[in-house]
């Protein structure tokens, strides 16, 4: 009988708190988005997917051993991991879990052998997002696989779309000065790391988003990844307003000049060259933009076609699901249902019309100063978002020339904001450690 | 003295977008050296690239035609 | 001179104790069975290679650092072990070895630096093992990879098969029952630990086997994993006599009614289902059928075909050779020649027939109370064995009627075995963990 | 008091086959209703699912006649 | 203002060493000969492309945490590291780095955590050296792709080959001298563990290189894996002069008894056989050899097809691109830039020279004792090098008599050049050990 | 006492070299004799091994035979 009641208290129903229960519907409605609606479904399966996992109740597998053995254990164990962490064994669970947190590596080090030496495990999820997120290695994999599938051509054959592509950053720092406002206005409660880290979302790039938030503020990851991989998939919709309201029937009638052919030489140079000038002036983005080009680089080099080929499917496929799931750890309802995650879906909604606006605006400007005209549409493309932004910009601009095909002149833009948004990565990543002494 | 944090985030904001426009521009400058460069003094030998990718393309488009082929015979037959 | 005699005594024969003979024999067997009898080669052959690769004498690749230094060190060396294990510098080898293993792993992990320190590093199989499976993660990816190669179509077209998959299990705790009347016999040593890890061989399916003993009872792995998987490629020997000997020919040629058509959307919500419902009543099994829920998620619902592929090919055929590998790890003499091992097979023989007889009976059962009768055949099909048990009942309904085809009615108990073994598996940790006080 | 072996083995066995068919039996309820709903409340739109690998399975079944096809009429024109 | 100073200064230029900016170059140079000149491509793309990232100044991805502490730490961090180390507060930086990379592992462990909490990671590379090489991990899984694209049949039609294999790897040997020559010389001042590793280069064969200099020469190995890699590439234009000039004419117009018929069982049992003569006489060549047999097992047994596609594709592919990447971190300017690395270009190239000779030389040998003759162009294919030996003997071989195809004559000692460098290996790395007492 | 660093490398020289050559030569013995039992005792019973991989070449190899047959029948067509 006593096996019963133990059996049931261990169950699912009975320990459920209601965050618990709210997560495992925001989990579900990941899913439909993904599957129904199409939302970026390779990310937000395994996302959605690793968010329910998160959140089952006593199963634990979003924490370390040592969380577990706060979450779980009785109250001998409490009482040494209290000694342990330097509290009086009296101290209540939270206090535990947030000196726990904020512990030097030795002590959780400690606390992690005691934890396994009373029979605790890392959570599955929690052994995931170790491996693959906190190492830094999936968005990096990631980002090798994005940069073998890049091609270039188009940036090559007419290199001022880099400047839309910078232009459409300005969204990812007008989101930064928005989260400082509400945290000045007293709102929220950001940190600068983690208004550097929201920012990001305006990047519209996932794998950039979820490196730059594991090392800026992990526990922002999942509602930053959430945001940004849904907004990326809602492009078609946030975009076309934006960009009809900021351009005349006439500019967006605007047919460009035939792209020039690009040789291969060119190609197989451009990583090269990009990697030179990371090396020179901006160390910091050298992970993010060094695993791009070496991607690239293989794609265009020719001689390694086996390696290019499974950076762009095993590879990638494999740490897409690893990374996913990693992402739904941080989905668990404690760090998830907390008012800055409202803040964070505000905010990158913002800047991605913000990039967006500027990325147009970008165009005009350029427009301003050349003969040959840039179409104003692909400025929009700069956001990245590849290649949905680039095809939004080709609708828009059929609706006004049906005669006008987009596409490969607003790949440019896009791929320069693949760039754009790893150098602000770097930029950031580098003035917050300084900024906050680290 | 500790900044304050709106000061941070204005800091960021302004260099954040200087170094980002700085280095894409560095990078233009780069990138139409280097065309130049390239396109003058080291161009392709051959006219086209025949990537393997495309080579493949081109097979199954030929395939395809054959079948196509083969297929109209097939029924002009009966 | 000297060297010449360091170089024999550093060489396989002098140092190859005759366990280490036997079971480099053992794994050739294995091989054997493998290649030329075709029993399970996928996991066979890396099985037994690895546990030929365990026995290597002098190479100790299935030691840890500590172990090596142990199995290595001079005198000097043996002391100071000696002496961070609590030990007077006099203790034996075998003490030694007993201390590290039982030692916190606070000491453990000193004693690894100290043995690194002293020249000696981890054997290749043991690194592949903590990795693999001392993680957990290797049986786990493997999960979701058999959950994507999963057709739940026939069981949602007759969901009553899932009794079926559910009465097989009673192989499992039967076999539990009975190791437990062996040591209470005092004929074998078991621990209720292990006589839960021993009990699942029932299951019929290899990684919650090994996910189950790697957290129960790792020393009893190499045997538990290799008389599932034995016992899996035997099922057309061990089912067929005793499927005769429950039913008669009348109930042998049972025609089954055709299954409905099972909607896409059926099988998308399914997995969702099912997760919720381990979400609600049994967090224990939330790791194994999560993955498992999430890999056949990722193969119905259409989107994410990419990971889907990847997780049914490059994915769990790279995770099964290094599964396999160091499942052969645990083939190393001093563990696998155990009395206990042969005690592991004849329970397993015993956990495979009652599983296939009770899977057969609640056929029966089920027949008395409903109209639609089901050809009590396939009850033996919900031991898992997926696909081997399936076929099984379909060949021996078509020796009694050749015109009855049964592998598709047989598929629902199959996958049903497959969900209930990883149930069961999930209650048995649960249970052992509360019973053990960990 | 520590429960014997055996006590704890029939705990195990007991409360474990009490929880797979409990556990088997929810499911089996739940998958019923869930087939019922949707079958009458979200049927499919399509008449049958045409799933890529089955589309791939067609085209090659296609090719596969087309090329049986030229045989036949490579052999019939010798 | 104070910010964009911290930024110039944070910028690679204002940071980059000359040894830096040399090594930028050697990477481009690197590339340069893999893409334009298809040397070893798969190979030296991700090393050259590894070693430029190993030298972006400031960005310290080949440096551990502690090790990038000392690097960026400020004056509090580098006194608390110079107690750490047991040093006064005064030391200096390259003091600190030595007693760092000597300190016990207990110590380095401490330091780390205490780089951690400073706000200091491992670089990216650092991190792919850690799992993808000191843990020994990659060049063993490349090891066993490489047994699973090998085909033993001509080896085992003329078994004599065997002996040019073992002939060949006299290179190995020789070089191990000429390194301890040059040491006693004063020239140069490499330890006994130096001088064979940077021997193994004359084995033809990059993941036996990589894996020993891993164990014993971890410094050296960036260099030793260039070395190898691009001789291995120069194989056409090293090995053509020494053949011709050690053969008459008439011994190049020999031309052999075509290969017998070898049988399926031979081939899958010619890797037990191999494997199990490790076992009992060579256990030091245990994972080199085991993995390469499990490899070749795979490939002929016929029953594990999905795991030998996966093994030679996936797998294997993946495990290179992280292993050239490592590879290149050892190309930090601080270690490459050294006057041993000369040596060891100049004693590489020896290497192969002698062993193209030796294995040359023993063919003639052979020729004295037996009836069918064999021609002494293939015993330079001995080096291994595969394909690559066995291609420039089938082309020197043409050149004198242009209806004698050797290609397939030339596999055999081709491939057991492979074993016997792998041999040669486990047995310097176990003398090695014996000798240094470790 | 510690041996001289020349006397190591000569060491390593002549016992590395003789360890290639006597586990090459038992290999040697050892390929040999399991060559002839195994062709003596346990000759194949098919003819020749069809590979998969064989298999696929002559599937395909038939196919092109096909699809040319096809081509060449169009072109004399026209
Ligand atoms: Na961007
Ligand atoms: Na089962
Ligand atoms: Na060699």
């Amino acid at each position: 009988m006593e096996n019963l009641i133990t059996l049931w208290q261990s169950s699912g129903v009975a320990q459920m708190a209601s965050g618990q229960f709210i997560m495992l519907l925001v989990g579900l409605g990941l899913l439909f988005l993904a599957i129904r609606k199409n939302f970026e479904p390779l990310l937000l399966v395994p996302i959605g997917f690793g968010g329910i996992l998160a959140n089952i109740p006593g199963a634990d597998l979003a924490l370390s051993a040592a969380e577990t053995a706060l979450a779980q254990g009785n109250t001998a164990v409490l009482a040494q991991m209290a000694q342990l962490l330097g509290l009086d064994s009296g101290a209540g669970l939270d206090a535990l879990k947030k000196a726990l947190g904020s512990a030097p590596v030795a002590v959780q080090v400690q606390a992690a052998e005691f934890a396994r030496d009373a029979g605790f495990n890392n959570g599955m999820l929690y052994n995931f997002y170790s491996v693959a997120i906190a190492s830094g290695v999936a968005p990096l994999v990631i980002f090798m696989g994005v940069g073998a599938m890049t091609d270039f051509g188009p940036l090559l054959a007419n290199p001022r779309t880099l400047f839309l592509g910078a232009a459409a950053q300005f969204g990812i720092f007008a989101t930064v000065l928005g989260a400082v406002g509400l945290s000045v206005a007293g709102v929220m409660d950001f940190s600068i790391a983690d208004a550097a880290a929201i920012g990001i979302i305006g990047g519209a790039d996932g794998p950039t988003a979820i490196y730059v938030s594991s090392l800026l503020a992990p526990d922002l990851l999942g509602a930053i990844a959430v945001a940004a991989y849904s907004y990326m998939a809602l492009v078609p919709m946030i975009q076309p307003p934006i960009m009809r309201a900021l351009t005349t029937e006439q500019e967006r009638k605007i047919e460009m000049v035939q792209l020039r052919h690009v040789s291969k030489r060119e190609k197989i140079t451009f990583p090269l060259l990009l990697l030179i000038l990371v090396a020179l002036f901006l160390p910091a983005a050298a992970p993010l933009l060094g695993m791009f080009c070496f991607g690239n680089l293989m794609r265009e080099c020719g001689v390694v076609s086996r390696l290019s080929d499974t950076a762009q499917n095993a590879l990638i496929n494999i740490t897409t699901i690893f990374l996913g799931l990693s992402v739904g750890s941080k989905l668990a309802a404690d760090k998830f249902l907390d008012p800055k995650t409202l803040g964070i879906l505000a905010l990158g909604i913002v800047a991605f019309a913000i990039g967006t606006a500027t990325g147009v605006l970008m165009a005009k400007l350029i427009n301003v100063f050349s003969k040959h005209k840039i179409n104003p549409l692909i400025g929009s493309a700069g956001v990245s978002a590849v290649p949905m932004a680039a095809r939004v910009s080709n609708k828009v601009g059929l609706e006004s020339n049906p005669h006008n095909f987009l596409l490969m002149h607003a790949m440019g833009p896009n791929v320069a904001g693949v760039i754009g948004s790893a150098v602000a990565a770097g930029v950031m990543i580098s003035m917050v450690r300084s900024l906050t002494g680290a | 003295m500790q900044e304050t944090l709106l000061q941070q985030g204005l800091d960021i904001t302004l260099f954040g977008m200087g170094i980002v426009f700085t280095f894409l521009l560095l990078l233009v400058i780069g990138t139409s050296i280097m065309s130049r460069i390239i396109t003058r003094h080291f161009p392709e030998v051959e006219p086209a690239s025949h990537s393997p990718s495309h080579k493949v393309g081109n097979d199954s488009a030929r395939l395809h035609a054959v079948i196509k082929a083969a297929i109209e015979q097939h029924r002009q037959r009966r």
